[in-house]
């Protein structure tokens, strides 16, 4: 983990309201997929917190990008940035997506943005002997280009799509055909990494617990600090002492991922 | 991030006998348990840090969610969650003890009983420097603010908190009362070493789509750069009511700010919220106060200390 | 600037009998007379406005500086400058009289007496919809917050100025006390027939280079978004302890922020430090409640008042 | 008065921390030299107040630009602009410049940035019949350059300048000359035009009550609003009845151009 105020080497519109920021670091970092940043521009008074945003890409020791989708003034702050310009960061943050020798067959499901998270995830098993497939559901093809459709093509991992308004892939959501793979091929063998808004992972853990599919998530929550201090940014996970100490773990730094399985879902960590 | 600080004794100030290496303090609930910012800020650059609030048993805290972004600051209704005051002995004192900076144990309770409970664990930790009572904490059904915003009880526990414990005591006082001089009287009458303030501002933010509170506790703890105004006010305030040491709290996110409380008549001060979005701003506030020392010939920052001219 | 508002009923509310055409009220000291609007806003298209603190005699007010910028908000400590009375009913009101909008006169005095005397004087005024009573204000050695801080007090002067109005009558509550909810009650029980709230809460700013306040008057009232949080709490709080209308006030600045208030238990709002950065935020967040009760398809505005869902 | 969304046309720097700011208004205005706007960046929300800042110059109904130095972070904010970004303003506010027919000979005395309030009132002196003299002062020829320098060149009157590093023209003080001036050739017949920050207008007064100088000057306070409604800008005034009403008057709405006698010196209406 290291405090450094980063240079924006650009900022670039992949769909109107997403962008894609790559920043030059000062010193080398390492970052394993799925970790993620605090950011925010240099000097900027208001909001006052820096933003969470995982870590897109690397690009070598000390350049990273962010695939970002602009919401409130935080990220219109962010958006407003451009080449040239100073971005504090600290990272790398949290934990990674692993790949051990349990997992054979992989099923990558990402909602909207939550692509950012998993794109990194997508390179390592395309380089590896484990049989991959990457579901990615957006809300239209607008949204699947602004949240990295084009890298994840071009990584040539079978590749289903789906959006809310058919304008791209499938019309629905990306559960349907997750639930349709696993009802046809069975869940035991295949291991599933999820990112997404909360409901969207809340129903992937039902599936998955459905046809007993090993299931890890990325979860979300406003963090504070993103380093572990502010104790913010809780889950609450299932516990056999409810209410005991250790009923909710930080997002920042116990996560963001977790098992699929530990998590209280009727709880939702998010403010919104 | 070399510095002069390590050898700048312009910035020692001393409280209730303990010394501080600089006046610049991590308050309670943002520096963690120190350690985890030991990768980003040299502690021995630190004049110290105050812990989480430590109670005798762990707490779980509140459900999420606990945080939410305002203008100028946040609300926080975190509700206490820490490993508790024997675990902080056995697994996090050890570590610390090797940084030359002093620690303050931040305590709290549900009740009287609770607090005393858990200052008579933290006597036996070596290392620590000084306890704080937090009896302004706001997000919590008992103790904390219920008891702290009121002058007799705040006083009752106070003398009890006293004769409990082998160390300086300081004790954190809320803001959410008419009269903060009064209730400062109150408690420094019962024995408090040293006063630190301000904990955060009970507030409110609601969802509008949902028609709930942002927080699922309802309301919150206000802290941030928004708060600083009414913070300054208050250790003023206090400054004139009481001759004890001051810890002077709210919304410090530079240099100049830290400048403000002193002079406003803090001897020392914590730095809460800015060290989330901005986690070595402790360190340099510290090297800040020593380039504001040389550039201005002050040769003790203490010579600061309610320094305010009112006419 | 066209707007459907002009027959918008979904937004009209009634307080004490006085019909308002929309819930938003340019707030007392932020709305001059209201006539420095005219050039900006069309005064027909808000709920009312308060008039600058109004007292018996005109005021000459706290000399400079008066104002200090803080984050997310300011400090001000004008100290009641007004024109008195007698000079708005005889300058102003004439004028004001062509407006289809409620006007509230905001009273202020040194004393009990000074409040019913600009009372009686205002009595004579025609086109007064109500008085608000300041019994809040920070930035005088007397009256003000020195009356509204202590329920007894501030319920006394609420009956002898209920008794002397002719008119429905506001008080206005300020923030810097302990138990809002309680000198509320105190107020409610005095005959007050509606509360507004909150006053802006008293600050301090310090320029480290002079070592002085950068106030005259030493403290200040802090106001603005930095504010909110804070106002929204207690505005939900008083509203669980009384029955009388509220007016919400405090740091808004857009739709959602007066949407916040009027879920939190509000039944109209009053915009202040906004009207300084953005002169024409009255109109459109009028225009915005607009919008919002359209979209939702909600019928009237007040069926949201006090809508707040807390578990 | 209006209240309207300007667009950035150019924000250029003339020197270090000095830049001219030219906007294009949706609406017409009429703009009296020595008026000045309320502006801040759209959507920005920190800081919360406006800035104060003269009409520099008049290029049009609907184009003025505003020249003024970096000093927090307002004019910070101010600074970061570019082309197109759009600007809230509310202008013109305050009186202007008087030039009647008790006018034969003008002196009009700068100091810094307060230049930024006297070059239209320059300009107007230079198409009339008055005898006209211009004194600048600034802290060194950088800041000279900064406050316009060349624009008052361009204006063929007589000039004066003093830097505090005799960088340019004369070491020392710009009331040096000014003292001068009035000594060599008397003060009856002459008016003194003058903007520059508190202590200079203060020693300015002084001058020109010494040598009975009529002398009106533009001063600066703290403003909340701009445009009367606050009240917290206010200067303390000569009056009969001291500490009576009236005793303040507001520097946006009742100046910012006031007579110098009308004025209590030992009161400074800035914060700093
Ligand atoms: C571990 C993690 C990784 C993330 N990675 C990405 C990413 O790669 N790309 C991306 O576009 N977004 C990502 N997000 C979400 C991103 O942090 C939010 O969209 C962003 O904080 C919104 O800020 P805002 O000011 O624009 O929105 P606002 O709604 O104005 O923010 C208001 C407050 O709520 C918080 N908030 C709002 N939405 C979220 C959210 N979804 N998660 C957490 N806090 C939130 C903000 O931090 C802020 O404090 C990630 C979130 C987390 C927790
Ligand atoms: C009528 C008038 C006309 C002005 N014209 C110009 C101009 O043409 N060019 C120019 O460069 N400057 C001008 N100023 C000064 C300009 O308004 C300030 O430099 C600016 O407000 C500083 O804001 P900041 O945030 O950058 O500085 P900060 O010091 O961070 O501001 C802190 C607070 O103090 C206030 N403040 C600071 N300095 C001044 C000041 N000198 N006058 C009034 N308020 C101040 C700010 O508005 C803010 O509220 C004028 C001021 C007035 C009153
Ligand atoms: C998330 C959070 C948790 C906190 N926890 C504690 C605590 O456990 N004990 C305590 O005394 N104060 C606690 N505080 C209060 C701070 O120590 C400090 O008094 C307050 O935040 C004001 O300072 P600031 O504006 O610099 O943050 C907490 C504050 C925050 C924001
Ligand atoms: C400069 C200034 C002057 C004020 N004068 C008065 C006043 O005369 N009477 C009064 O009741 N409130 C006065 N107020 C308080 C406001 O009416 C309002 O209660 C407070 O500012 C909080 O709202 P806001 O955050 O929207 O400004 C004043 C506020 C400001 C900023
Ligand atoms: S964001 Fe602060 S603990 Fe996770
Ligand atoms: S700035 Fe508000 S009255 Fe002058």
């Amino acid at each position: 983990m290291i405090e450094t105020v980063a240079t924006a080497e650009s900022n670039r519109e992949l769909a109107e309201g997403y962008l894609l920021l790559t920043v030059d670091l000062k010193d080398d970092v390492l970052v394993g997929a799925g970790q993620f940043a605090m950011v925010k521009p240099l000097a900027s008074f208001e909001p006052v917190l820096r933003r969470a945003l995982a870590v897109y890409r690397v690009h070598g020791p000390r350049r990273v990008s962010f695939l970002y989708q602009v919401i409130g003034s935080g990220t219109s702050a962010l958006a407003r940035l451009g080449r040239g310009d100073k971005v504090e960061a600290l990272l790398p943050l949290g934990n990674s997506w692993t790949i051990d020798d349990q997992v054979s067959r992989a099923i990558v499901v990402a909602g909207g943005i939550g692509s950012a998270s998993v794109l990194m995830l997508c390179e390592r098993l395309a380089s590896s002997r484990v049989e991959t497939r990457v579901l990615l559901g957006a809300a239209s093809e607008r949204v699947a280009v602004g949240c990295g459709l084009e890298d994840f093509r071009a990584l040539g991992l079978p590749l289903v799509l789906t959006t809310d308004d058919g304008s791209l892939g499938e019309k629905g959501l990306i559960t349907a055909p997750l639930e349709r793979e696993l009802r046809e091929r069975g869940g035991r063998a295949a291991t599933i990494y999820a990112c997404g808004p909360w409901a969207m992972m809340k129903r992937v853990a039902e599936i998955a617990e459905q046809f007993n599919t090993r299931c890890m998530v990325s979860l979300e929550a406003p963090m504070g600090c993103g380093f572990g201090v502010c104790v913010g940014c809780v889950v609450a996970m299932k516990t056999d002492k409810p209410l005991g100490y250790g009923s909710y773990k930080r997002v920042c730094t116990d996560g963001s991922i977790f098992p699929a399985e530990a998590i209280r879902w009727e709880v939702n960590a998010m403010t919104h | 991030m070399a510095g002069p600080i390590d050898n700048d004794r312009r910035l020692a100030v001393e409280i209730a006998g303990i010394h501080f290496n600089n006046p610049v303090i991590g308050a309670s609930g943002t520096f963690g348990y120190g350690l985890e910012f030991a990768e980003l800020v040299d502690l021995n650059r630190l004049g110290g840090f105050a812990t989480k609030g430590l109670s005798a048993r762990p707490l779980p805290g509140n459900p999420p969610p606990r945080i939410v972004e305002t203008h100028g600051g946040m609300l926080n209704a975190i509700g206490l969650q820490n490993i508790g005051a024997r675990a902080f002995i056995e697994e996090k004192l050890p570590l610390l003890r090797s940084y030359d900076t002093r620690i303050i144990a931040n305590v709290f309770g549900y009740s009287d009983d609770d607090y005393i409970e858990a200052i008579e664990i933290l006597n036996d930790g070596e290392g620590i420097s000084a306890y704080e009572l937090n009896i302004s904490c706001p997000n919590v059904k008992e103790g904390g603010i219920v008891i702290g915003n009121s002058p007799s009880s705040a006083a009752r526990l106070t003398e009890k908190a006293k004769r409990a414990s082998t160390r300086p005591l300081v004790v954190k006082l809320s803001p959410n009362v008419t009269d903060i001089a009064e209730l400062a009287r109150a408690i420094v009458a019962s024995g408090a070493d040293c006063l630190s303030l301000i904990n955060t501002i009970v507030g409110m933010s609601i969802d509008v789509n949902t028609r709930r509170p942002r927080l699922s506790y309802g309301t919150g703890g206000l802290s941030g750069p928004a708060i600083r105004p009414i913070a300054v006010r208050m250790v003023f305030e206090v400054s004139q009511a009481v001759s004890v040491p001051l810890i002077g709290i709210g919304g410090i996110a530079s240099t100049m700010d830290a400048l403000e409380f002193l002079i406003a008549g803090a001897t020392a001060v914590q730095i809460g919220t800015a060290n989330y979005y901005d986690p070595t701003v402790t360190m340099k506030v510290a090297e800040g106060l020593s380039s504001f020392c040389k550039a201005n010939g002050i040769g003790r920052i203490s010579s600061l200390v309610g320094s305010l001219r009112t006419q």
